[in-house]
């Protein structure tokens, strides 16, 4: 291949229909038994962005049913109070657990780690299929929860009322309890994967960034879901048994509980947000066509937020009956955890500087990205700060901060790397000029909804109202038409992906140009990944024509 | 002239299955060597062992913030316990993992009919702690020591007594099916034991178990004196 | 390219022996096993007995303590940690580490509290943490959860 | 920048809420600078180094000193904001020895406010002007959040356990305060209002309730119903809720939990608000506070007087 750094669609061999993972073996059976971790990848694909369906229909019901205080919508009554309640508790459920958490790490990440690093599969391909099937106990339960009448606790699931409330509770506590091995065991799977099956000659800081960040996100997964589980599974009995450890009028605490949770659910958030930040590190050096800047920095930041990461879960208690002293603390240590994200941010600047830049999907949902974590971390600088948070907790200015970091960072996130890898995954090129489209559909869309929803939370708009007072009515509405926006860009976007299949094999080898070890395979891939056990000869960014440094 | 794309391993001795796998099946695909599949097991395990300590480490914490706020009630609890029973409980298990750790030493050493002893002995001990256990709880419920609300004692001075039954229920309950878990697995161990699998070429099971029996001891280590002693 | 293929991180090349070949244990285990079984047995004697005084509030420290020896001559004999690869060891310390944040953020919290009365209302009799035992009860009704066992709410003024 | 200030804060009910929205200003202006860096560079970047057939990108593989001046100086200017945060933090937790003490119960679905001199009040809180007021907080059942929106203040209400926050009124007139802490169906209906009044008039209400003498009884009972909580469990529609419908209750017989049928006369009426266990409509829980010492005598006359409309139709 030349020096010279070529232009994307051009680069790589002509594709032909060759022997691949997803024609051999054949049939269903050889699907559900594999231990591929590339089928694994592609099966746990569809799951979540099955959940995103079913969570993303909740999203558009809760703004539909919010876009008059009357909840009156062309003459039809929306949602009453008690199922707007479970509405909201099932939107945020099945999106945090059964869709973010595991969508980058179990889709994509199962995907294309082992690739990454020059393995044939992760460590322990068994327990791979195992986790999906686990996650998959773990939503039946859920199914079941919402079948016998829903939750209405929030995904929260804050003691007293989660212990005293009639609804599924314990069948939701208890499928999220089982989901949480499935993430527990992708973890140490990829722990395991990247401490011994890289490559010769891949090192430490050989490794491309996206294998920091999902070890990064590995280790929260298996430090802190374990909580998760226990918290859960105390709740339950507390329900059951009345037990005594979170009822205020036993004797026990419901703070207690709510360390408890946070103690999971705010490293939770990274184990979601930093998958993100590792596609983006992909994404933006290859676009650029330039070496990536500050590996170290961007590598070490991953592990930082990891650590620091578990030591600010007291920042969703400040109003909650903690101790000043624990507040003060805690609210120190969430502006620490604040540098390694910002750090992150500027290296990809800096790597898009003088850069080579082209602006595909992938490459619009990584931009994206950067606007909207930007302004996601920035709004979290208000809510760290101790007197301005009692103001905006509890609002929409929360809600609209976690979807500028959630949906805006992760979802962009995954949507990037879906498209960054689809013709790798599945042998096709999509649409191009219908995925820009559909991108900046999804970003205004996404603003239009959830920007609004910062100026509301500050005005004093409480999060979870059903009703509210009329003065906020013309922003809701503005939210609801947002959100039919963001909803029009994934549909869109569903349709040329599905549309792309029935094509023949189109993608080369290397659509993009890029220099990790995925893109070194043909598209899709051989069941063993590579012919022969490849071998890291460069680093995974190396954009420089050979022998000019 | 150094190519951008990855080359393959042209210039080396090809890895894995070509080299040897093919011929052991005791070496899955994906690895290379035998070294590194034992070392990339025992990480997976000890990363499982991790996640353990964190799980029962919830309910440790939550047992001491609770025993906080209701020490006397802690106290007057722990006096129902039988304390005997405790503590053979516990020599019963620091004995099985004695007959593990030699399982293992047995295993590694290729000695077939030592390593099936060793783990029928650590089974056996595993049975009595349940049997042990068992009469326990018969003790218990019999003075209407349940958990939560259904305890009933009347001459608790407390009132907060059930607290406490509620977290030892919960903790050797939890203990107790790491326990059953425990003597499953065994039972797979003994049976391959039987037929002959493990040897010093490839004992990767035994070590793995007993490594994660050797948690369940000591999460007992720290329960029995929590529980059964603490005033 | 070869100077690359060098740096050999994992086992890839290393050696193809047997599981056994790396296993760098003690020379005689199952002398080592038994001794160490014994001062197993010795610490549990020990801390049944010691449980028998009361020290105050070294008692939990006590019992602790020796859990805590005991603990860690499984981890160190039994489960090889002495003589292992060092991650297995930092995995161990790791969940420890943050099981020991976990527990200590817990007690910050709980240990500074302020305890808040209403002026209007005696301080809670005999709370040893902060919880006021009865609330003063302005709404009447049923409650939907009534404390277990405690005086019947006393209605200020 | 005010007009920036109004159009995205509420109003100011306090000095503090006043320091808060400099700090939050402030903040404003910080993230808007940032923004426009973070997003200029993007933005110069795509434009300005936009793919060219034969580019030659160059090879920066990191540079120590700009990444400790991007480390060293966000973390600067966060522990500024670290630091005047948790000044703010200080001031609103620690009420000022003279404050005027309200007992605040939070239930399923509504306000219960106890004046020092005995007076209840029922989502309905009436303070005086520039006299600091602290509200010692507990919950009846689930966690609420007391949450004055002007005052910029908040603070969770945990069941068995006191909270407490404060504030100094300044401006007089109405203001709207709201539970933030999710709570179940009521949750959003849980609301009312703060009345700051000059001293004349806010010891006119204490002494009155504030209640018109002029508007007739069954219209008073009618507001009285939106006002003191009655309709987030009693419907007037005939469908049932927390509690039974009002509608058609007077005068007809009503059948009791323990068997017993009573007539719904005036005195039935009465008492059910007044001490509300006396008698439970047969298949509903006993959970209505009691209103004896909250209402006045009036009031009750005009609850009674608007259910007797209601009866009737």
């Amino acid at each position: 291949m030349a020096d010279v750094i070529s232009a994307p669609f051009h680069a790589g061999t002509t594709p032909v229909e060759r022997r691949n993972y997803l024609t051999e073996p054949k049939g269903l059976w050889s699907w559900l038994t594999t231990v591929d971790h590339k089928r694994i990848g592609i099966m746990y694909l569809i799951s979540v962005m099955a959940f995103f369906l079913v969570g993303g229909i909740f999203a558009l019901l809760i703004r539909l049913s919010l876009f008059d205080p009357s909840h009156v919508i062309l003459g039809h009554k929306m949602l009453d109070a008690e199922t707007y309640n479970k509405v909201f508790t099932m939107h945020g459920v099945i999106m945090v657990f059964l869709f973010i958490i595991p969508s980058i790490p179990a889709a994509l990440g199962n995907f294309v780690l082992p690739m990454m690093l020059g393995a044939k599969d992760v460590a322990f391909p068994r327990l791979n299929l195992a986790s999906f099937y686990i996650y998959w106990a773990g939503a039946a339960l859920a199914m079941v929860a919402i079948v016998t009448g829903g939750v209405d606790t929030g995904w929260t699931f804050y003691t007293p009322y989660s212990t005293s409330t009639d609804t599924s509770v314990a069948w939701m506590a208890m499928g999220i309890f089982i989901a949480g091995f499935s993430s527990i065991f992708t973890g140490l799977n990829f722990i395991a994967t990247i401490h011994k099956l890289r490559a010769p000659g891949m090192g430490w800081f050989d490794m491309p960034l996206f294998c920091w960040g999902m070890y990064a996100t590995a280790l929260m997964q298996v430090l802190a879901t374990p909580v998760l589980a226990i918290t859960l599974l105390l709740m339950t009995i507390e329900r059951l048994f009345r037990i005594g450890i979170f009822d205020a009028s036993l004797g026990g605490d419901p703070v207690l509980f709510q360390h408890f949770f946070w103690f999971y659910s705010h490293p939770a958030v990274y184990i979601m947000i930093v998958p993100g930040m590792a596609i983006v590190s992909e994404i933006i050096p290859v676009f650029s066509r330039k070496t990536i800047f500050g590996y170290r920095m961007i590598a070490f930041s991953s592990i930082g937020i990891a650590l620091i990461g578990f030591l600010v879960w007291g920042h969703h208690m400040f109003v909650a009956g903690q101790s000043q002293t624990a507040v003060v603390v805690f609210s120190f240590l969430t502006f620490l955890v604040a540098i390694p994200s910002a750090i992150k941010v500027w290296n990809w600047l800096a790597t898009m500087y003088h850069g080579s830049i082209t602006l595909e999907t992938p490459m619009l949902y990584a931009i994206s990205f950067i606007l909207l974590f930007t302004i996601g971390g920035l709004t979290g600088v208000f809510l760290g700060a101790l007197s301005i948070d009692v103001h905006l907790t509890d609002t929409y200015f929360v809600v609209a901060h976690f979807h500028y970091v959630m949906m805006g960072g992760t979802v962009m996130g995954f949507l990037g790397g879906l498209h960054y890898w689809w013709p790798k995954i599945t042998g096709r090129m999509y649409h191009e000029r219908l995925g820009q489209i559909a991108a900046a559909l999804v970003f205004i869309g996404f603003n239009a909804t959830f920007f609004p929803q910062f100026i509301m939370g500050g005005q004093g708009m409480p999060r979870r109202y059903y009703n509210y007072l009329p003065q906020f009515q013309p922003m809701h509405a503005f939210s609801t038409v947002g959100s039919w926006i963001i909803g029009a860009g994934l549909f869109l976007t569903l349709g040329y992906l599905l549309a792309s299949l029935r094509k023949p094999y189109d993608a080369p080898d290397n659509p993009w140009g890029g220099k990790t070890m995925e893109w070194q395979t043909q598209s899709p891939p051989l069941t063993e990944n590579f012919e022969a056990q490849p071998v890291a000869t460069h680093g995974p960014y190396d954009y420089f024509p050979v022998g000019t440094h | 002239m150094s190519s951008i794309s990855t080359p393959v391993a042209g210039a080396h001795e090809p890895h894995g299955d070509a080299a040897h796998g093919h011929h052991d099946p005791n070496l899955q695909h994906h690895f290379a060597t035998k070294e590194q599949q034992f070392d990339t097991s025992k990480i997976g395990i000890w990363l499982f062992l991790a996640t353990e300590i964190l799980m029962f480490g919830g309910l440790f914490v939550g047992f001491a913030y609770m025993q906080s706020r209701f020490p006397e009630a802690f106290f007057e609890g722990h006096k129902h316990l039988l304390k005997v029973a405790g503590t053979l409980n516990t020599v019963v298990l620091l004995v099985s993992s004695f007959t593990m750790v030699l399982a293992v030493h047995y295993a590694r050493t290729s000695r077939r009919k030592k390593l099936i002893i060793c783990l029928a002995i650590t089974m056996f001990c595993a049975l009595i702690f349940l049997g042990v256990k068992y009469i326990e709880y018969t003790h218990e419920f019999s003075e209407g020591l349940y958990p939560g609300r259904y305890f009933s004692n009347p001459d608790d001075p407390t009132g907060h007594e059930f607290i406490f039954f509620s977290f030892y229920f919960m903790m050797t309950g939890l203990h107790g099916i790491h326990i059953l878990a425990g003597l499953c697995v065994m039972a797979w161990l003994l049976r391959r034991a039987i037929r002959g699998d493990f040897t010093s070429n490839y004992y990767t099971p035994v070590d793995v178990v007993g490594l994660y029996w050797h948690l369940v001891d000591i999460i007992w280590i720290y329960l029995f004196p929590l529980l059964y002693l603490i005033r | 390219m070869s100077d690359h293929t060098t740096i050999l991180e994992n086992t890839h090349a290393a050696a193809h022996g047997s599981e056994g070949a790396h296993a760098h244990g003690p020379k005689n285990p199952v002398r080592l096993y038994t001794l160490i079984l014994t001062c197993l047995l010795i610490l549990t004697g020990i801390t049944v007995l010691v449980a028998q005084f009361d020290f105050g509030d070294w008692n939990v420290f006590a019992a602790m303590l020796i859990a805590t020896v005991k603990a860690s001559l499984v981890a160190l004999f039994f489960m090889h940690l002495l003589h292992d690869k060092g991650m297995n060891a930092i995995i161990l310390c790791a969940a420890l580490l943050f099981l020991g944040l976990f527990l200590s953020f817990d007690f910050m919290d709980s240990s500074t509290r302020l305890l808040i009365t209403p002026a209007n209302s005696a301080a809670p009799a005999g709370s040893d943490y902060n919880r006021p035992k009865n609330l003063g009860v302005p709404f009447g009704g049923a409650k939907n959860i009534k404390p277990k066992k405690e005086a019947p709410p006393e209605v200020p003024k | 920048m005010e007009w920036l200030r109004s159009l995205i804060l509420p109003a100011q009910g306090s000095p503090y809420a006043a320091q808060v929205d400099t700090f939050y200003m402030f903040l404003v202006w910080l993230s808007v600078f940032f923004f426009l860096l973070i997003a200029g560079v993007a933005v110069y970047s795509v434009i300005r180094f936009r793919h060219k057939p034969g580019d030659v990108t160059p090879h920066w593989t990191h540079n120590n000193k700009l990444e400790f001046a991007w480390t060293v100086i966000p973390l600067a200017i966060l522990m500024v904001i670290f630091v005047w945060g948790v000044k703010g933090y200080m001031e609103a937790a620690v009420p000022p020895g003279d404050a005027q003490e309200i007992r605040v119960t939070a239930k399923k679905w509504v306000w219960q406010f106890e004046y020092p001199d005995g007076t209840r009040a029922i989502n309905e809180l009436h303070v005086q002007v520039n006299k600091p007021v602290k509200f010692v907080m507990s919950s009846e059942d689930v966690i609420h959040d007391f949450f004055v929106v002007d005052m910029r203040v908040k603070h969770d209400i945990l069941p068995d356990r006191y909270t407490e926050i404060w504030f100094n009124p300044t401006v007089v007139g109405k203001h709207h305060f709201e539970c933030a802490e999710y709570c179940g169906r009521g949750h959003s209906d849980m609301g009312g209002t703060l009345y700051v009044d000059d001293d004349a008039s806010y010891q006119k209400w204490l002494e009155t309730g504030g209640v018109d003498a002029s508007i007739p009884l069954d219209k008073l009972g009618s507001m009285l119903y939106e006002s003191k909580g009655c309709s987030s469990c009693h419907t007037i529609d005939g469908s049932p809720s927390q509690g039974p419908s009002w509608k058609g209750v007077f005068g007809h017989p009503v059948q009791l939990s323990d068997g017993r049928t009573v007539i719904a006369d005036e005195n039935y009426i009465r008492e059910s608000i007044l001490v509300s266990g006396a008698k439970i409509v047969k298949g509903y829980d006993n959970i209505m506070p009691v209103f004896q010492g909250v209402l006045r005598q009036r009031e009750v006359d005009g609850l009674v007087a608007y259910i007797k409309t209601l009866g009737n139709k």
